[in-house]
């Protein structure tokens, strides 16, 4: 018997010879909100798949308002009250807003879906918690934030009571992230339980009332929010003290080496056609590009990497033009690359590390001899940069999409750091890892910047913004709205320019 | 090398499954099973007929068996290998019957090439058009092989005519001629050829570059894009490289079992061969070993009608089978359902419902 | 050559007189209503006759014909009938390693001292069909002729012997009305009756209103075309009169099944001469066309009786020889 | 050669009668392809139905019966390949091959053995589907020749298309299929059976790929033949793809193959190399499906690019 709306009780889960969850434990009170933290890997999204019933679990029990639950499905978890927003949008691109929302749950009308009532229904929740969506644009066409708050009605319009969300912020702005909450709190005030997971330890100090931490599969332990500090939450996650808050290094800029001149590039949305940018990055800087997801920050790193045409305007890299130049030919003038989508661009999932490592080497000599790969090379080359940038586990001939999600991150940033370009461009370098990992990457990027390399930084993460760059841009539907430098750059400021507003107006705001 | 083993035996068990409902028919027409097998085995083995007859279905399935195994590596759902054995075909046997001034290694080189070109100049269209424009090549290569087969249909009642009772071209020059080793039967060494490119094939697509570029575009074509490597030309170069495969397919057709090109002669020869690359999924290596396995299951059957009064109907009816249940990989996975009820113990034995991740 | 016994080819052991065995191969399906259909109705009444033991193997493949044929050799039958010229490059390069056994090919020509090969003047036997056929789409007070002097004709696959049935159609109906517009298409294949049909539909679209079918599994829906559009068509190999009755004017019958009969008897009588080649014209029967009394019993009174004398005018006149029927290029008495 | 003679009334409806079997044919294929999965069964299926339907047809003398058991005996072949590729793990496009290979074996073992045929089978006693007459078009030749005389089945394939288009993109079924074909997990978590739906998806297929094959055998002809399908599924299965499972423009592409076939009919019969002409028909669909695909992609590129702007209002106001 149990007092907790959820209670887990001596979870097991293996994925074949992957332990994914050992003896994991967690117990949520009605009407809290209650944090679940962990390394990448630590198992958190595990457990919660498991209380949602998308795979059956090896071992141990499953309480849901107090009552033991055997054979768990997504329909009985509905039914049961639990809602999920997954860690990957679980939304149908093709389809659109309101369709998703109502996805198996569909008002009817005879045999056809009854949108109207739908609709109606869903603008209830809209009112009552203030989520704007727009409800007939399709999935492609809306931005993460707003995907994310398709994701919170749809679980709440199946009336869910236990809303579990993994890591909802990993992709949101901090105003967004601030929206978010201020939901969250009205959910608590309607009496619904909340399992939060996260890496951001500042936000779970903010939002939550109890914290459970899990590390590599296990249950570590609870604890109350007014009894801890995040020091002891990275330590119990970690298992040792990490220092989040680098220090950054003098600015010891030299010649430009990457020079952009009034671009122009298409989009996939509408706000977010690139129309005449310029910028300049130089030698050991950190050029900063902030701004709400979906402004035209991707289509512009595409453009700069050759990813995407160019339609108008000059790309200078280190002074050769570069512009509408192949892949491969901007990588060999020494562009490296760190995409934003690690699954999508950055790793191929089903190739093994030392596959992944050698992705941009496979036309140099010494990777292969007359077109024939040479493997006892690349699996050396790749053990040495496992062990240079501590990928775990240390074992080169595992597929990447049995990693962690730091260390397929760390991967990507090894085989492109490695490369000792000329510019590096990081894009979303930390997103959706958890801090371990994010303190490595970052004091990476501080010393590829100290070796005199330029770098592009895009983060929607303004604190990583603030803490790396040397100077920031700020991008509003396709254009510059603002430059900063670091000194006079502040969270407000910035959030201001990233609604669109001027430079000058954000210096009184 | 325990995997091995297991595989073996669940193999065992889908022929033995297999022929037991293969009995029931057999029985239900008034026949002894066990003699129609025996004359099964013997169609597909025993013998230098039976046997030659097993390794000539084997050579040219095992081509375009690959050919569609390197296609589907690529991305590339390749159902036009059929088209390109016909196109390879009449290319080799254009160049084998004109061009006999050559001496004779340079000529049999021209013969391959010819029907590589030509081959690959077929397989190139579906690709350019899936690469640069997005047309489905399932869509495409279906339809294209039809052109490929009205193309040499023409070309061998009109132009390349041999003016016999048949459309078919005259014959080749001797000197190009494969030589056949197991008299009568058409087994010719143009199977060693097959067998060495094939192993050259999979060598490419795992030990080079080029194949590097095509498992990395079929696996994730934005990650290659994004590393470098142009997944356009990468597809491009896929279908051309699968069409390579089938033109030789073609050609060793030509050279080696007719010595002259029959209209139609391909019929099948390049839907068998995509049956034979599905069945183990494009599973490079087991791709031939199940290509032999068809042939002589055509050579069985053919064996098994030729010694009986099974009616061919129920002998294709049979072989049908066999097909359907050896796709059926989850059949006797013994293994895997132990583990479940093991793992499942404190709980529900239900089976495992955990699809995609 | 002399009768060798069957039973050197059997085991020994057995004291009665072996049956003589005989294989045909076919290149294709039994069934086709049609050409395969007509060589096993004629082994069929030899085994009836003579007690014969047969075997038949189908094939739809080239490798299958090859492999089926080289497997009745090694077999040792007495007779192998090759039903079709699909089997010609077979025979030459294997015949001469079975000594012992007899082998007949039809309608083709192979050269060697165990074959017997069987053609037929299918040129004659078209120039009758297609003569009726011109003197048909003049009677336009017959339901379903209009007054266009339009004919059609539609093939399977589009192959030499076919247009050597095609040269001979053309020349019959020409020489009955200079004039008369043909119709020819092929269905490129050998077993779509519905690409069969929708062709013979087309035809009759553009104004014929005999359509002449030469395409074996295709043809089936070339007859039902006639049917349905109600408009006439005529059969081919076998008397195919009555498969839609009322619609088949006549039948071109290329007698492929007293062929197989005579080859087997020959060899059961002894009388089998290796070596030699037969030319069956209209002259002996191996081409005609049927008595149209089918369709004479469904047009009743309108049936013009004036194009069976016409046709029997002509036929006596290829006969004697004051018609010459002209080949397709590699056919004839001398091919 | 006259062009009227080519080009008429009547050519429209060869078109639609020739179209007609691959339309059936791509809808089977169209409506698992939605829950993705690729019906290459599509021929075997069809060829099964056909056999069914003139059996029954046969034996019963009712074609309504007929067509009812043929997509039962479709139903029962795709539930083959359902429980091999959902159950068994089979590479669907392997058991589809295997399946086809199967149809056209077994159906031709029941031809001999059942009716006592070899090849084909043609008899009086098999009542075809029948022919809808409009009386009242008798008077307007032009429309007396576009539409009537239609076999019901006929009619049915274009209502077929809507009813589709109709579950597909209106009901609930429709929207929960559409979302397992283009990701199931996301079906999955919001509490659909992903692995009930592919069920029903075949399933339904299966029911369709029947009819396809009933209006061949008693619709489109009176007969059964050995291999009668003669490459119609594939072709179905190609149209599929021509319209991106989407059965309107499915249709499309059947229809545009009919045309060009039933143009090349009438051409034949001039003296155009026959090769020349029936090859046509599959070069026209591959052009026309190029083109069709070309325009689109530079329509996407122009709506994608900075310099053209397709709403200017939402940019200038906000920035004002
Ligand atoms: N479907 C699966 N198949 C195989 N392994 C899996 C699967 N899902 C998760 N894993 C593995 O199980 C472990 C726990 O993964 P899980 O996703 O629960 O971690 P997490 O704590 O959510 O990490 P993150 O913070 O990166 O989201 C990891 O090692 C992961 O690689
Ligand atoms: N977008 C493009 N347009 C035109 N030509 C290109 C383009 N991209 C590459 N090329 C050229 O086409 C050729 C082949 O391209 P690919 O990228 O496959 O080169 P590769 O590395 O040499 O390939 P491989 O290893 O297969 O020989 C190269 O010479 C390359 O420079
Ligand atoms: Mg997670
Ligand atoms: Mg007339």
């Amino acid at each position: 018997m149990s007092s907790f709306v959820v209670e887990m009780k001596g979870i097991n889960k293996n994925f074949g010879e992957v332990c994914a969850v050992k003896n994991g434990h967690i117990q949520v009170e009605k009407g809290e909100i209650h944090a679940l933290i962990g390394e990448n890997g630590a198992g958190k999204s595990t457990m919660m798949k498991l209380l949602y019933g998308l795979f059956p679990h090896d071992a141990g029990d499953i309480w849901v308002s107090e009552k033991q639950i055997k054979n768990m499905t997504p329909k009985r978890a509905i039914d049961l009250g639990i809602g999920m927003v997954h860690q990957e949008f679980m939304l149908v691109n093709e389809l659109t807003v309101l369709e998703n929302i109502l996805l198996g749950f569909e008002p009817k009308k005879g045999l056809t879906v009854d949108f109207a009532t739908g609709r109606a229904q869903v603008q209830q929740f809209i009112d009552q918690y203030g989520l704007d969506i727009q409800m007939d644009k399709r999935i492609h066409q809306i931005s993460v934030g707003e995907a994310q708050r398709v994701e919170i009605i749809k679980i709440l319009s199946r009336g869910a009571e236990i809303i579990i969300l993994d890591e909802p912020t990993a992709v949101l702005t901090p105003q967004e992230a601030d929206g978010l909450f201020e939901i969250l709190k009205k959910l608590k005030a309607d009496g619904k339980s909340v399992i939060f997971i996260s890496h951001k330890l500042d936000e779970v100090m903010k939002i939550s009332d109890r914290i459970s931490v899990m590390r590599q599969g296990a249950y570590i332990g609870t604890v109350q929010k007014t009894e801890t500090n995040p020091a002891q939450l990275a330590q119990m996650m970690i298992g040792r003290e990490v220092f989040l808050n680098i220090k950054k290094s003098e600015v010891n800029s030299g010649a430009k080496v990457l020079d952009v001149q009034d671009l122009w590039t298409s989009g996939e949305k509408e706000i977010s056609k690139i129309r005449g940018i310029s910028f300049e990055v130089h030698e050991g800087e950190i050029l900063g590009i902030a701004g709400i997801d979906g402004n035209g920050q991707s289509e512009l790193i595409e453009a700069i990497t050759g990813l995407r045409k160019v339609e108008k305007g000059k790309v200078i890299l280190a002074g050769e033009a570069i512009t509408n130049l192949s892949v491969s030919n901007i990588r060999a003038k020494g562009m490296t690359h760190i995409p934003e989508d690690r699954n999508k661009r950055g790793l191929n999932r089903a190739l093994t590390i030392w596959e992944n490592i050698i992705a941009t080497h496979i036309g140099d000599q010494a990777f292969s001899k007359n077109k024939v790969l040479s493997l006892q090379h690349s699996i050396d080359y790749a053990n040495e940069l496992a062990e240079q940038f501590d990928i775990r586990p240390r074992d080169v001939t595992m597929p990447t999409q049995s990693l962690s999600g730091g260390n397929a991150q760390k991967v990507v940033v090894a085989r492109e750091v490695a490369m000792n370009g000329k510019l590096l461009v990081a894009s979303q370098p930390t997103r959706g890892v958890d801090i371990g990992a994010i303190e490595s990457i970052r004091s990476i990027l501080e010393k590829v910047k100290e070796q005199g390399t330029g770098v592009l930084l895009v983060s929607a993460d303004l604190e990583e913004i603030l803490s790396l760059s040397d100077r920031i841009i700020v991008m509003f539907e396709g254009k510059i709205s603002g430059t900063l430098t670091a000194s006079e750059a502040t969270d407000t400021k910035l959030g201001y320019l990233m609604m669109g507003g001027k430079t000058e107006e954000a210096a009184h705001a | 090398m325990r995997d091995f083993g297991k595989s073996l035996i669940r193999f065992a068990l889908i022929i033995a499954l297999s022929l037991v409902i293969g009995a029931i028919f057999i029985m239900i027409i008034g026949e002894n099973p066990i003699s129609a097998y025996a004359a099964l085995v013997k169609g597909a083995f025993v013998g230098k007929l039976n046997l030659g007859k097993t390794l000539a279905n084997f050579t040219p399935l095992m081509l375009t068996a690959l050919a569609f195994a390197v296609g589907a590596k690529g991305g590339a759902f390749n159902v036009g290998v059929e088209g390109e054995v016909f196109l390879g075909g009449i290319a080799a046997a254009y160049i084998g019957i004109h061009w006999g001034f050559l001496p004779m290694p340079i000529h049999l080189l021209a013969c391959f090439l010819g029907a590589m070109i030509v081959a690959a100049m077929w397989a190139f269209i579906p690709g350019a058009l899936k690469a640069y424009y997005g047309v489905n090549e399932v869509c495409s290569t279906i339809l294209l092989n039809y052109v490929a087969f009205y193309i040499t249909s023409y070309l061998v009642s009109g132009p390349m005519s041999a003016g016999v009772a048949n459309a078919q071209s005259d014959p080749v020059a001797d000197q190009v001629k494969l030589y056949q080793f197991m008299k009568p039967s058409s087994a010719n060494v143009g199977m060693f050829i097959a067998i060495i490119v094939g192993i050259i094939a999979i060598w490419i697509l795992n030990k080079t570059t080029f194949g590097y570029k095509i498992r990395t575009v079929g696996l994730n074509a934005s990650h290659a894009e994004y590393v470098g490597i142009n997944p356009k030309h990468t597809f491009v170069k896929t279908m051309i490289f699968s069409g390579v495969l089938g033109g030789i397919a073609g050609c060793i057709e030509i050279l080696g079992v007719h010595g002259y090109f029959l209209n139609n002669f391909a019929a099948n020869i390049g839907f068998n061969g995509m049956l034979a690359a599905l069945v183990v999924k494009n599973n490079l290596i087991l791709t031939p070993f199940m290509a032999f396995f068809l042939g002589a299951l055509k050579s069985g059957a053919l064996g098994l009608q030729q010694a009986t009064s099974v009616p061919k109907s129920i002998v294709d009816t049979i072989t049908a089978v066999f097909i359907i249940i050896a796709t059926m990989d989850l059949l006797f996975q013994f293994k895997k359902k132990k583990q479940i009820q093991q793992s499942d113990e404190p709980l529900k034995p239900e089976a495992s419902q955990e699809k995609e991740a | 050559g002399g009768s060798e016994p069957a039973a050197s080819t059997n085991e020994g052991g057995s004291d009665a007189p072996a049956k003589t065995r005989v294989a045909i191969v076919f290149s294709g399906n039994l069934g086709d209503k049609s050409y395969n259909d007509s060589c096993y109705a004629g082994a069929l009444k030899a085994q009836e006759e003579f007690d014969i033991e047969l075997k038949t193997l189908e094939g739809t493949e080239a490798a299958e014909w090859e492999a089926n044929f080289l497997a009745v050799a090694e077999e040792g039958y007495d007779l192998i009938i090759c039903s079709s010229s699909n089997f010609e490059e077979y025979m030459k390069e294997h015949c001469a390693n079975y000594p012992d056994t007899k082998f007949a090919v039809i309608d083709t020509t192979v050269e060697g001292d165990n074959i017997v090969s069987v053609s037929f003047a299918q040129n004659q036997g078209s120039f009758l069909a297609g003569a009726a056929a011109a003197l048909f789409t003049k009677m336009s007070d017959i339901e379903g002729v209009n007054d266009e002097n339009i004919i059609g004709w539609v093939g399977g696959m589009d192959i030499p012997v076919l247009h050597d049935f095609y040269t001979g159609y053309e020349q019959g109906a020409k020489y009955v009305d200079p004039d008369i517009t043909i119709l020819q298409s092929f269905a490129g294949t050998w077993n779509d009756p519905l690409k069969g049909k929708e062709l013979t539909l087309a035809q009759y679209q553009q104004g014929a209103d005999v359509v002449m079918n030469v395409a074996s599994g295709t043809g089936t829906g070339i007859l039902e075309a006639a049917t349905e559009a109600g408009k006439y068509a005529i059969g081919v190999d076998l008397n195919q009169d009555g498969d839609q009755p009322g619609h088949v004017l006549t039948s071109m019958l290329k007698r492929v099944d007293s062929a197989c009969y005579l080859l087997i008897q020959s060899v059961v009588e002894g009388t089998f001469e290796g070596g030699s080649k037969q030319y069956l014209t209209i002259a002996d029967n191996g081409v005609s066309l049927t008595d149209m009394s089918v369709m004479k019993e469904a047009l009743g009174d309108q049936f013009p009786d004036e194009i069976l004398t016409k046709i029997q005018e002509l036929q006596d006149k290829i006969v004697s020889g004051e018609i010459v029927v002209e080949n397709y290029e590699g056919f004839g008495p001398n091919n | 050669m006259t062009f009227e003679k080519i080009i008429n009334l009547s050519l429209i409806y060869a078109t639609l009668r020739s179209a007609t079997p691959i339309i059936y044919a791509s809808l089977c294929a169209a409506i698992t392809q939605q829950a993705d999965i690729l019906n290459i069964g599509t021929e075997g299926i069809m060829l099964t139905g056909a056999f069914t339907a003139v059996t029954v047809s046969y034996l019963t003398g009712s074609w309504l019966l007929a067509v009812i058991v043929a997509m039962l005996a479709g139903l029962v072949m795709a539930s083959v390949i359902a429980v091999g590729h959902l159950k068994y793990g089979a590479e669907i496009t392997a058991i589809g091959i295997g399946i086809n290979m199967f149809a056209l074996a077994f159906t031709k073992y029941m031809l001999n053995s059942l009716l006592g045929k070899t090849g084909s089978f043609t008899d009086p006693k098999i009542i075809g589907i029948p022919k809808v007459h409009l009386a009242f078009l008798d008077n307007s030749p032009a429309l007396n020749e576009l539409f009537n005389n239609w076999a019901v089945t006929e009619w049915f394939a274009f209502i077929l298309v809507g009813i589709l288009t109709f579950v597909l993109f209106k009901t609930v079924w429709g929207l929960r299929l559409r979302a397992v074909g283009k990701f199931p997990m996301a079906a999955q978590t919001a509490g659909i059976n992903v692995t009930a739906m592919r069920y029903q998806a075949l399933a339904i297929s299966g029911l369709v790929g029947g009819l396809a094959g009933a209006h061949l055998s008693l619709g489109y002809s009176k007969m059964f033949t050995e291999n009668m399908t003669n490459g119609r599924g594939f072709m179905g299965v190609a149209a599929m793809f021509f319209g991106g499972a989407h059965p309107v423009l499915t249709a499309i592409g059947c229809l545009v193959f009919g045309f060009a076939d039933s143009i090349g009919a009438r051409l034949q019969a001039y003296g155009v190399p026959s090769q020349f002409v029936l090859l046509m028909p599959y070069v026209v669909t591959v052009a026309v499906l190029a083109i069709s695909m070309a325009t689109k992609q530079s329509r996407e590129a122009r709506k994608k690019s900075a310099l053209i702007t397709t709403a200017p209002s939402t940019l200038t106001e906000k920035r004002g």
